[in-house]
């Protein structure tokens, strides 16, 4: 009953505070729609390709002309515009500062190509392209060489090679998908920072004194105060998750039970990451400032700004990463098998640094 | 007023700002740079107090957003009636003549913007207008108000002014008095003493004439001596020479071979009824007195150290006390515990102090 | 029965010993009243008494048990007035003290009848539902007190309830705290405010580095440093006093006259001032002023310690 | 004057005392870069990553495969049948090729068996691999059409022409651009990273206020206008030191190569911190504690630095963004060393250095509006 009242004054103060309902609710929302809505075109899971420029040099002058003539016009078609360069240099260096995508010479023994380290994509369209012209005229060497009779038809043969099959299947996640995911488990890391000024600053306030003067134990306080932070702290990622859901429309699947229960975990996380940490380190200030590193280091790493590839070494270092893996695989591959191993992870952590903050509490006097 | 002035002008420009936003056009440049200039000619206006100033920032809004209009955006035209109005309302006071002024530029306008332009300009004028007149008014009264605190402030001031002066009279009088009272004193003594003697010089010159007036002359005489030591005895305290005690003595001649070997002036001071002390506290003293002083010799560096023995009422305490660097923080050492406990032993308590120098304080309850 | 027992009690923080064997009795009933110094061990004793802190060695006991054993039993009955003002901001006033009540175990409407009444008696009934930041120094200060009255308890603690706040609000908190102990509650007292402790307090104790080093009545701790009182009184018609007459009231020890003062030194112990100014008044001497030049407080501090409460 | 320099001297003394602000002030403009040479390594382009179901194990199928993973930046890997659809609607790959069976038979024979190409719905990135293998077969099946049956001719006519003189070689050239998107997110962090120091300098105000030692200062002949045109030129040194640092360092430790000439683009930073400490300024002047300055300062900052395209290029933003970013000054002096970049003369950007002081005034005013109007009600200053 203690553990009651204590936890409901948490979450009375805890909304009345100003600061906590600027920085939970307001920040992640405006974050949310800006992101959302700015990066709303560059939010294309699959690769956009776009008009793509290449200069050519023809060097040989002749028998190949008429083949490059015929595949600058087919080019034309699928977006690929040719422009003839005047030098190899001035050729070499549009490549380099990306005006161009692609640079070619063509010699009487072959096609040089020139492309952008970086721009791979559009670089290896018009190294296809190319592969497929020299396949053409390699084609028709082969054939006249072994029997000259042959010509290979010009003209394009209509039969299909290629049968295509889309994937309508399962729904991408739009920015505003994307960053309403993110910036909901960003801010539920954010508890960290309550979390840590959370029986500190019961000390600093003198209030701990009344607390451990009332006919109340130590646990009840502890648990109490635990469980009204984490309620008033999951209130606003909830809030924030609606507001996502509700006003900008976000796509939270069918197994939203499953992703309030991820959040809880992930909230118990942080607010036990940051009580630990009020009890390592030395001073409130320090707590609060390793916790705010530590978050914002998360936050970048575990792909709330912008998504980060998973197969980077530090994907996986931040709790971030995992817990939005976790919620997009529920929401856009309907696979719950990461959910229970992420809620067991976030609150083995938890109560790794429970016990850190626990031990302390019950070795010293006062909270 | 001037946030309604300035919330009016904002959600106007808002509106040319998201009707430019949601424009095909493309560089913002100019829009961007009309607004900037517009915004800082009206913060100037707000900012500066001269007459002069404000008059030329509104000039200056007028032909910004003229130009504006013009050159850059229609929509600035919607901007007009509001800076229009704080201009021509410098120099026009019948309102019909602002608000006929504010609508010329209709004529220069197409119909669809004119009639946006005018639905804005007669709407200005109306709710300006309204304001402006609520705003004198409440002026007014803040006026009248202003007078009311004043006259206020004035009569406390003047209050308080007179109770200065009834202190100080009060003071002025205690002074006279105090200086009458010492005259009188004076005056008092001397003229007993003076009329003793002058008496016994009668005395002695009646002497052999008559020896009963004499005798009554001295008699005189005697009474007001009497009287006047009576008097001065009441002024002046008795000192009573100590009593030399054993126990006094042996603290006494420890404290000057302490004193000598140690070359530190060690001065005691003994201070009420010595003989209520029993032998027994005379031991606690003495040897707590040996000890704080050896500690002090030890740890203090001071240059000189106090031994106090005060008999109070119900207790005796016993100081000593050095000028050294002290202690913040103090460790009971056993020289300390072993004086408590002797402390103890009659009831007493040790208070050691290291604030100010270092103290080492006992204090025995007398038990009567 | 006692309602305090302090028995040897020791607490060390580190080197530090911050109370050194300290032993006392509080009656039911009293306001004891603690002096000291700023770091003389007071609030470290409330701390012990209040069950914040555990001593190195002693015994505590409330109502005869014993503070160790019967840590919820000896809570319950204790209400505690920290020195700093501790309550929480984004809490109303009303909810402060409910919050705090309830942990008392209150409930329901005998819960919100309490902390009306609690309200009420600190006098912040029209302030219940303001934020105590609204608030002013002294408002706080009441509002810190009425947090520790709503359970009721029998033992009110109050450390350094005073501090930094304005006479009026002074007044108002001394007035409240005999108003507590009239409706029968033992009240603690701490502060170095001399005047307070001589106020209200009925047994104070003067507390220096740890240590109980005078306890007492009022009256009995001016007895240590001396046993005579002096009154000067500034007179008219000296020639009318009558000094074998005001020597024979009871406890005058001595009478000087001096021009129009009179000093009259008598015994501490006694209280005789009404006879003397009956007497003086019976024989048509005209009292211009009247100085009471007794020992207090301050003055037995200093001459025991040889240092200033304040410095 | 002396007052403002000495006031100057005390607060860059007390800021610095902390060691760690040190860092905060100097080491994120470095962490800045290292984080833009970071986000150039890898994030935006990424392989094409196809993968391969081969239920032939032909010649011909091994040599088209083969033949799409000699095309750079293509990454081939095979995977099961099984787990194609999950392959792709995870993005572990971006398409899946199956080559069914018996095909390298069916190219013999000029009618190839269909390959299946399985990906998202509108993933544009299949379509040049569709295109292109689509080529390759042709030619395959023209020989099997050629050769008519003829398995040796087929395959005489299929060794020439995988081994044809006539050749394409491929070179990769270093990237020259990424340098300048490396000093452009540099830039852009700097922007973001000024506006952050400038709250906190700025903040220095309130917090005095609230610990008293203001109202203290105050009361010696020192004007509260001193005071705070002390805090901006401390302001301004501090930035100054910023840019100075961040370019430096890029340059000389770095090496990067901005393409622009240090002192143009010291000098447009230098404008813009003008209006980063009158943007500072504003939100101390309106926020009426520290608390809720520091919980405004980033709630300003950070939103309009991402309109202002400090962490990504405004090109991917709506229009309608794009445009309203323009109110920003961010994006005016970003977009100033853009042109730079792009070679524009300095002296052609006026318009841009016009702006950004219009918007460093516009915000001084604003601050000197609000100071003034809490001067006279007694609230700030």
């Amino acid at each position: 009953m203690n553990i009651f009242r204590i936890a409901a004054k948490e979450i009375k103060s805890d909304f009345r505070d100003v600061r906590t309902l600027f920085f939970m609710l307001l920040f992640p929302i405006v974050l949310m729609f800006i992101l959302g809505t700015a990066l709303s075109n560059a939010f294309h899971w699959t690769i956009s390709v776009g008009d793509v420029h290449v200069l050519y040099n023809d060097q040989q002058a002749g028998t190949l002309s008429p083949y490059i003539q015929t595949m600058i016009q087919a080019a034309k078609k699928a977006h690929i515009d040719f422009q003839e360069a005047s030098d190899h240099i001035k050729g070499i260096k549009a490549v380099q500062e990306g005006k161009a995508d692609g640079y070619m010479e063509i010699g009487p023994h072959g096609v040089e190509l020139y492309t952008n380290e970086r721009n791979k994509i559009k670089g290896s369209i018009v190294e296809g392209m190319m592969a497929a012209f020299v396949g053409r005229y390699q084609l028709a060497m082969a054939v006249s060489e072994v029997n000259p009779g042959f010509v290979p038809s010009n003209q394009r043969m209509h039969d299909e090679y290629i049968q295509e099959r889309s994937l309508h299947s399962k729904r991408k996640p739009g920015a505003m998908d994307y960053y309403a995911v993110a910036m909901t488990t960003m801010i539920a890391l954010y508890s960290a920072l309550p979390g840590s000024a959370l029986l500190r600053g019961e000390r600093t306030r003198k209030t701990a004194d009344r607390l451990l003067a009332a006919p109340v134990r130590k646990s009840e306080i502890f648990i109490g105060k635990l469980v009204g932070n984490v309620a008033a702290n999951f209130l606003c990622v909830a809030v924030v998750m609606l507001f996502s859901q509700w006003v900008f429309h976000a796509d939270w699947g069918h197994h939203v039970s499953l992703v309030w229960l991820l959040l809880l975990t992930e909230v118990v996380l942080a607010i036990s990451f940051g009580l630990g940490m009020s009890y390592m380190a030395k001073t409130e200030g320090a707590a609060r400032t390793i916790a705010m590193v530590i978050i914002q280091l998360s936050s970048f790493f575990g792909g709330a700004y912008f998504p980060i590839d998973e197969t980077a070494w530090y994907a996986h270092l931040s709790p971030l990463s995992r817990m939005n893996d976790t919620i997009f695989k529920i929401v856009y591959a309907n696979d719950l098998s990461r959910v229970v191993p992420t809620m067991l992870l976030n609150i083995g952590i938890a109560a790794l640094f429970l016990v850190v903050a626990v031990v302390s509490v019950a070795r010293r006097e006062g909270l | 007023m001037e946030s309604l002035l300035i919330i009016y002008k904002l959600i106007v420009w808002g509106y040319a700002a998201f009707d430019y936003l949601s424009s095909k056009q493309q560089t913002g440049a100019g829009f961007v740079l009309v607004s900037l200039i517009y915004f800082c000619l009206q913060l100037f206006a707000l900012i500066v107090r001269h007459k002069k100033w404000k008059r030329g920032a509104a000039f200056g809004s007028v032909v910004l957003l003229v130009f504006a209009a013009v050159l850059v955006e229609p929509l600035w035209a919607l901007l007009l009636p509001l800076n229009g109005y704080e201009l021509t309302s410098l120099y026009i006071h019948r309102v019909w003549g602002i608000g006929g002024v504010l609508l010329t530029p209709m004529i220069w306008l197409r119909p669809s913007e004119a009639k946006l332009y005018g639905f804005v300009a007669l709407f200005s004028l109306a709710s300006v207008t309204a304001a402006k007149r609520h705003i004198e008014r409440l002026e007014q009264q803040e006026d009248r108000l202003d007078q009311l605190r004043h006259d206020l402030y004035r009569l406390a001031r003047r209050m308080s002014e007179y109770h200065q002066y009834m202190k100080q009279s009060e003071y002025t009088l205690q002074l006279e008095e105090r200086n009458r009272l010492s005259q009188r004193i004076h005056d008092q003594i001397g003229h007993s003493l003076a009329g003793a003697l002058i008496q016994m010089e009668a005395a002695k010159r009646l002497m052999d004439r008559d020896c009963d007036k004499a005798k009554q002359l001295l008699e005189n005489a005697i009474h007001i001596s009497k009287e006047g030591m009576e008097q001065i005895r009441m002024t002046l305290k008795q000192i009573k020479p100590p009593l030399e005690q054993i126990g006094l003595n042996r603290v006494k001649l420890f404290i000057e071979e302490f004193s000598a070997q140690h070359h530190l002036p060690v001065p005691l001071v003994c201070k009420g009824d010595l003989d209520v002390i029993t032998p027994i506290q005379w031991k606690v003293i003495y040897e707590n007195i040996a000890e704080a002083l050896t500690n002090a010799s030890k740890y203090a560096e001071a240059t000189a150290i106090a031994v106090e023995i005060h008999v109070l009422n119900r207790v005796i305490k016993v100081e000593v006390k050095d000028n050294g660097k002290g202690a913040a923080k103090i460790k009971k050492g056993l020289g300390i515990i072993g004086m408590e406990e002797r402390a103890a032993s009659v009831h007493g308590t040790v208070i050691v102090d290291g604030t100010n120098g270092f103290s080492v304080t006992t204090l025995l309850p007398i038990h009567k | 029965m006692n309602m305090l027992e302090i028995k040897q009690v020791t607490k060390k923080f580190g080197d530090f010993i911050a109370v050194d064997h300290m032993s006392l009795t509080v009656a039911e009933g009293e306001i004891f009243g603690f002096l000291g110094a700023n770091g003389a061990g007071k609030s470290t004793t409330i701390h012990m008494i209040a069950g914040l802190l555990r001593p190195n060695a002693g015994e505590i006991k409330i109502l005869g048990k014993d503070i160790a054993k019967h840590r919820q039993f000896a809570k319950r009955h204790i209400g505690i007035v920290p020195q700093e003002i501790a309550i929480y901001e984004h809490l109303t006033a009303y909810e402060n003290v409910e919050f705090f009540a309830g942990l008392y175990g209150l409930r329901g409407a005998e819960l919100r009848q309490r902390v009306e009444e609690a309200l009420e008696f600190v006098g912040l009934s029209d302030k219940r539902k303001s934020y105590p930041k609204h608030f002013s120094g002294g408002m706080k200060r009441r509002l810190n007190i009425a947090c520790a009255l709503a359970h009721r308890p029998k033992l009110i603690i109050m450390d350094e309830p005073t501090v930094g706040i304005d006479p009026q609000s002074r007044n108002d908190i001394l007035a409240s705290v005999k108003k507590l102990n009239e409706m029968g509650c033992t009240i603690i007292y701490t502060s170095h405010y001399m005047e307070e402790v001589e106020e209200i307090c009925t047994r104070i104790a003067i507390i220096d580095h740890g240590k109980i080093i005078a306890e007492g009545t009022k009256e009995q701790l001016e007895a240590m440093i001396t046993d005579t009182k002096d009154i000067w009184l500034e007179i008219r018609g000296m020639d009318r006093l009558n000094k074998e007459k005001l020597q024979s009231i009871h406890g005058v020890k001595a009478v000087q006259c001096d021009d129009n003062m009179v000093k009259i030194s008598s015994d501490i112990s006694v209280n005789n001032l009404n006879e003397i100014v009956q007497c003086l008044i019976h024989d048509g001497v005209e009292i211009r002023s009247l100085e009471d030049k007794s020992p207090n407080l301050e003055t037995v501090f200093l001459a025991l310690t040889g240092r200033n409460l304040r410095d | 004057m002396n007052d403002v320099i000495w006031l100057v001297k005390y607060t860059l003394k007390r800021t610095f005392r902390r060691k760690i602000n040190f860092l905060l002030y100097f080491g994120t403009p470095l962490a800045a870069i290292l984080l833009s040479l970071f986000a150039y390594e890898g994030s935006p382009a990424k392989d094409v990553r196809i993968g391969v179901v081969n239920e032939d194990h032909g010649r011909v199928a091994d040599d088209a495969i083969r033949f799409l993973n000699n095309i750079d930046h293509l990454s081939v890997k095979s995977v099961k049948l099984s787990a194609v659809d999950d392959q792709i609607t995870s993005q572990k790959v971006d398409g899946v090729l199956i080559f069914p069976q018996g095909f390298s038979e069916s190219v013999q024979h000029g009618q190839p068996r269909l390959i299946q190409l399985v990906s998202l719905k509108g993933a544009e990135i299949t379509m040049f691999i569709k295109s292109y293998l689509h080529e390759y077969i042709d030619h395959l099946a023209t020989l099997g059409r050629l050769a008519n049956g003829d398995r040796d001719l087929f395959w005489k006519m299929y060794e020439r022409y995988q081994q044809a003189p006539f050749r394409l070689s491929v070179h990769s050239l270093s990237d020259k651009a990424k340098q300048k998107g490396v000093t452009y997110q540099t830039i852009g962090y700097l922007v973001m990273i000024m506006l952050m120091s400038a709250g906190n300098l700025t903040e220095i105000i309130i917090k005095e206020k609230e610990e008293r030692t203001y109202s203290r200062l105050l009361t010696t002949p020192i004007q509260a206008r001193t005071y705070v045109l002390s805090n901006i030129v401390v302001n301004l040194l501090m930035m100054a030191a910023q840019i100075i640092v961040t370019i430096v360092a890029m340059k000389n430790i770095f090496h990067i190569d901005p393409h622009i000439p240090m002192w143009q683009m010291a000098l447009v930073l230098l404008l813009f911190s003008l209006s980063a400490i009158g943007l500072s300024l504003i939100t101390v002047m309106f926020a009426n504690s520290s608390a809720s300055a520091g919980a405004l300062q980033p709630l300003v900052t950070v939103p309009t630095c991402m309109l202002a395209g400090c962490f990504w290029p405004v090109e991917l933003m709506p229009e309608f963004l794009q445009k309203a970013a323009y109110f920003i000054p961010q994006r005016w002096a970003l977009d100033c060393l853009v042109k730079l970049q792009e070679g524009r003369s300095f002296g052609s950007l006026y318009w841009h250095l016009l702006i950004l002081l219009a918007f460093a005034l516009t915000f001084f005013l604003l601050a000197v509006y609000k100071f003034s109007r809490s001067q006279q009600s007694g609230q700030f200053i």
